[in-house]
């Protein structure tokens, strides 16, 4: 089983990724909980959600503390949240950024495995907004394979309808763009 | 036309000679001797006839037509709470909405009745009330006014008139009994912009009956505020429910009016009113009352009287050169 | 046969209420109760369920618009939390003493104060004397299948009570996970047409809710009781018929790797799954741990509870809202109960975990579980513990 | 008797308590609450139903004549309809004379 921790603001879409995900899985005949941090947090508020993906059914209903992997979808929450707290040695940080892995590394002080893509930018330049949680869906795919990007399409067709096109483009672009840490 | 007066544009009332003999409310009840709430039920009831569904709040009316074994209901009827009729006829209204449009029955025309004392509406009943008139449920909502809580044993409510001595507004040195003034619940009631709005008496028995048929012609929400003398409470004689409901009217205490989508429109005016003393003199309740006090009541009276007057003329058209430019 | 989709809980269970031609829905918004009637209320918008919605201007209306509704006739669902729960409460007596088929979901939810949104059982648990059958759902699925159940069960002649369908707030009513929604021809299959035995009709007028004067009253509560407790069969053999159609099972008690456990966890509603995981892992390292889970609170399944419990040395009681100075909490008073009076006296500790929302653990059903031992082995006093309360 | 008096067995009881027999209470002699009765000299009656619709107790009854009759098994002798009689046809009278 794997989990993982989604860091967004309110609004941002950070609740929208882990449906997604967790969707998409569902889709792939896995098993899969999603679930949002439940709090009263309004929009602009950092916010988590989060998401367990397994190929037996899970049965646990324990919150998420140590996150296999974890999506950060807006840079500037890295000075103010932990992105990394409870994440195991082997775990992987997907992290949306206009810096290298080196330089975030240096600057953020992380020390698990990074995956790095600059999906603000991808996202105005193909959505016109700076949602990131599409994007951010193809950068962990390429960091960690845990969906695969045909689980993903039926779930965001659902979900975006008119503009679904555009967000697969967006993660498409995003999946080609992430560099991940050898 | 407004949706009330579309649907009463061929209303035919009773005929004082010829009201229909049906009792959907049967004899045996258990009402105090000379009850005029019960009275006010029973004209309700004929008017309204068997096609009906009515939900009860708690009250003396419940309590006297429901004890098990006997029922004094010969139409479908339920009592569930104090505080939830209207609620609770939003729930028998819808049912039968759904099942009549799903085809599961075939009764379109039933008519749906809930009553409440004025505790159950005025005070704890209000907010379902209010609810219920909001959501614009197809029901006739009767509130059996006795300005007190009758059933418990004579307490004050939000209807209960200034001075008036219960045994939760008594008089003594510090208190003339009642320190508030009276809630006006069918003013409450026509602020959410119903269809259709009365007062009622059962002094005015032809009135009341044809209001009440009227209220369930009406397609939507309406709402009639009839007032219950009660002997018991009012101490009064038990021959005088009558008299005192009738004193009311004449005496501009409880006027007789009309809100028809909206307009005000009062069913008798009284032209020559006889002074409140008369109609404060035949309840004990009031006894204890001085000069001033009743001059306080008198002037209060005269006041709301012209307010209602100021509203039943603003739906007439405005006179000649009287329009702003 | 249903597709097996992910959806959020609360919309599977607004879906499958969809699917059983509920008649009339009244409710009043409530975190976190409210996906379940906003996704119903898009269904009747959009003309995917003929229904009557609703939107009341309290719980207390909405349930005494229910009690109107299903005296008239009609399929009525609603669906609330915690202190939602408390307002409508005075109802729910009188919707299961006039025996009054609703079905009611429960996000289940943490009595104020301090206010708190999160999950406990402290609402069920106040519901418990209503005599409401009520049920608790584990997982999403199991969301979706007791609604159904619930309905038919309810509307059963042979039981006509208001069923409660538990599922706890957030932990369930917002997770998305893997559902499958039966088709419409397969809850037509299971669940037949509502037949009121007794209506509000004009053809043939009653009067329902007459005055019970002391010579009746203790009558009526003895029938009610009667007809709680008569119901268990009734749900017992909807569950099996559910069983013979849709494959899964469900029982009043159930239990996992109970048969040779030395002590047992019992436990109520999704943290059972969490305490399933704490078992297999405590099974790993040689223990003889087992779990015994309430499906079925009530009417309270006192025999299936005995013959799941009854080789155990120890007990550990989860509880999940609390009966103030009280022995222990509501689940583990009646278990203790049942215990005593069949002269059955196994080690009982209770542990009132998991309040307003505070995580259950694995790593704390092992420390229940060690606790437990300890007390058996040195003989300490039963009772209960507030666990992980910080000193 | 004991569907009467209500003094049946738990299973006896119909679902909810709920009364299936309409308007039973007929059944309540009220008449028994009276101390005084009311009666009404048909010579000065003129028919006007004031006593009929101003009664709590669904009393009276037109007859063939178009008289209005009291029906003492329900009244309970309130006296409303002697007050409210325009013609002073009604006296209130004790019981027993």
């Amino acid at each position: 089983m794997v989990e993982i921790r989604f860091h967004g603001r309110g609004g941002q879409g950070g609740v929208t990724s882990a449906e997604l995900t967790a969707l998409a899985a569902i889709e792939e005949g896995k098993y899969a909980q999603a679930f949002p941090s439940f709090g009263p947090e309004r929009r602009g508020a950092p916010v988590m959600a989060f998401v367990r993906v397994s190929d037996q059914q899970i049965r646990t209903r324990e919150k998420v503390y140590s996150p296999n992997m974890v999506v950060v979808l807006d840079p500037t929450l890295l000075e103010i949240v932990d992105v990394q707290a409870g994440v195991p040695d082997d775990g992987i940080l997907v992290v949306n950024t206009k810096m290298s892995v080196d330089e975030l590394r240096k600057n953020a002080g992380l020390t698990r495995r990074l995956a790095v893509v600059d999906a603000s930018t991808i996202a105005i330049e193909t959505l016109r907004v700076p949602i990131t949680n599409t994007t951010m869906l193809g950068a962990l795919i390429k960091a960690t394979g845990v969906i695969s990007v045909d689980a993903l399409r039926g779930p965001v067709q659902k979900r975006f309808g008119p503009i679904a096109e555009k967000n697969l483009q967006a993660c498409m672009r995003a999946y080609e763009e992430t560099v991940v840490e050898g | 036309m407004g949706i009330a007066a579309e649907a009463l544009k061929d209303f035919k009332g009773f005929h004082p000679k010829k009201l229909p003999e049906r009792e959907p409310l049967s004899p045996g009840h258990r009402a105090c001797q000379g009850c005029g709430e019960v009275l006010a039920l029973r004209q309700v009831m004929k008017a309204l006839g068997e096609n009906v569904v009515v939900a009860s709040a708690t009250g003396c009316m419940e309590i006297i037509s429901s004890p098990f074994p006997q029922t004094a209901w010969r139409v479908p009827w339920i009592h569930v709470a104090f505080e939830n009729a209207a609620a609770v006829i939003s729930g028998v209204e819808s049912a039968y909405r759904a099942l009549n449009r799903k085809g599961k029955i075939n009764q379109p025309d039933v008519v749906f009745l809930a009553y409440g004392g004025d505790g159950g509406t005025a005070d704890i009943g209000l907010q379902s009330l209010s609810g219920a008139l909001e959501r614009g449920h197809n029901f006739l909502y009767v509130c059996l006014d006795n300005e007190a809580y009758m059933n418990t044993g004579i307490q004050r409510s939000s209807s209960t008139p200034y001075g008036a001595m219960t045994t939760t507004s008594p008089p003594g040195k510090k208190s003339i009994g009642q320190r508030t003034w009276k809630k006006n619940v069918a003013h409450i009631a026509a602020a959410h912009g119903i269809p259709y709005v009365a007062t009622a008496s059962p002094a005015y028995a032809l009135d009341l009956m044809n209001k009440v048929k009227k209220a369930a012609a009406v397609p939507g929400p309406a709402y009639i505020h009839i007032y219950s003398p009660c002997p018991t409470g009012w101490r009064h004689g038990t021959d005088l429910a009558i008299e005192v409901a009738r004193m009311a009217v004449l005496t501009k205490v409880f006027p007789l009016y009309e809100v028809i989508d909206g307009k005000w429109i009062l069913s008798r005016k009284v032209t020559k009113p006889k002074p409140v003393s008369e109609y404060l003199k035949l309840q004990r309740r009031f006894r204890h009352l001085t000069e001033k006090e009743i001059e306080a009541i008198q002037k209060r009276v005269d006041e709301e009287y012209e307010q209602l007057l100021a509203m039943c003329s603003l739906g007439a058209e405005p006179a000649e050169g009287e329009e702003s430019s | 046969m249903g597709k097996r989709v992910g959806m959020e809980v609360s919309i599977a269970a607004a879906e499958v209420v969809g699917l059983c031609d509920v008649d009339v829905i009244a409710a009043y918004p409530i975190t976190p109760q409210t996906h379940i009637v906003e996704h119903l209320s898009e269904l009747v918008a959009d003309g995917h369920l003929d229904a009557e919605f609703i939107p009341v201007e309290s719980e207390h209306s909405a349930m005494s618009t229910c009690v109107g509704s299903a005296a008239a006739g009609a399929r009525t669902f609603t669906s609330t939390s915690s202190q939602g729960y408390a307002l409508m409460a005075e109802i729910c007596y009188i919707a299961s003493s006039m025996r009054l088929p609703i079905v009611m979901a429960v996000a289940n939810r943490a009595l104020s104060a301090p206010i708190n949104i999160w999950n406990d059982h402290a609402d069920m648990m106040m519901a418990r004397d209503t005599g409401w059958i009520q049920t608790v759902a584990e997982n999403g699925q199991e969301v979706v299948d007791l609604i159904l159940h619930a309905f038919r069960v309810a509307e059963d002649h042979r039981v006509l009570l208001p069923v409660m369908v538990n599922l706890d707030g957030f932990t369930l009513s917002h997770m998305i996970e893997p559902i499958i929604l039966p088709d419409k021809e397969e809850v037509d299959r299971y669940l037949p047409p509502y037949k009121p035995k007794l209506r509000l009709d004009p053809q043939n007028p009653m009067t329902f809710g007459p005055v019970g004067m002391p010579e009746v009253y203790t009558e009526a509560k003895k029938a009610q009781d009667e007809a709680v407790k008569e119901s268990k069969a009734v749900i017992v053999e909807a569950w099996q018929e559910f069983e013979k159609q849709f494959g899964r099972s469900y029982k009043p008690v159930e239990t996992y790797k109970a048969e040779d456990a030395e002590t047992l966890l019992l436990t109520m509603g999704s943290i059972s799954e969490t305490a399933m995981t704490a078992v297999d892992k405590m099974r790993a390292d040689g223990q003889k741990v087992g779990l015994a889970h309430l499906r079925l609170w009530r009417p309270f399944p006192a025999e299936e509870l005995v013959d799941a419990v009854k080789g155990a040395k120890a007990l550990a009681v989860v509880d999940r809202a609390l009966s103030l100075s009280g022995g222990c909490g509501p689940v583990c008073v009646e278990v203790k109960s049942t215990l005593f009076d069949r002269g059955l006296s196994p080690y009982v500790q209770n542990f009132l975990a998991g309040l307003g929302g505070r995580d259950v653990t694995v790593e704390d059903f092992e420390t229940m579980v060690a606790k437990v031992g300890d007390g058996l082995a040195k003989g300490l006093p039963m009772g209960y513990e507030i666990v992980n309360a910080r000193e | 008797m004991a569907k009467e008096t209500g003094i049946v067995s738990w299973k006896e009881l119909e679902l909810g308590c709920t009364l299936t027999e309409p308007g039973s209470a007929a059944q309540l002699k009220t008449g028994d609450w009276r101390s005084m009765r009311p009666v009404t000299n048909f010579e000065l009656c003129n028919k006007c139903g004031q006593c009929y619709i101003f009664c709590p107790d669904m009393v009276y009854s037109k007859n063939e004549e178009g008289y209005y009759e009291a029906d003492y098994y329900y009244c309970k002798g309130c006296g409303i309809c002697a007050r409210e009689c325009p013609k002073d046809a009604i006296q209130m009278v004790e019981e027993g004379d």
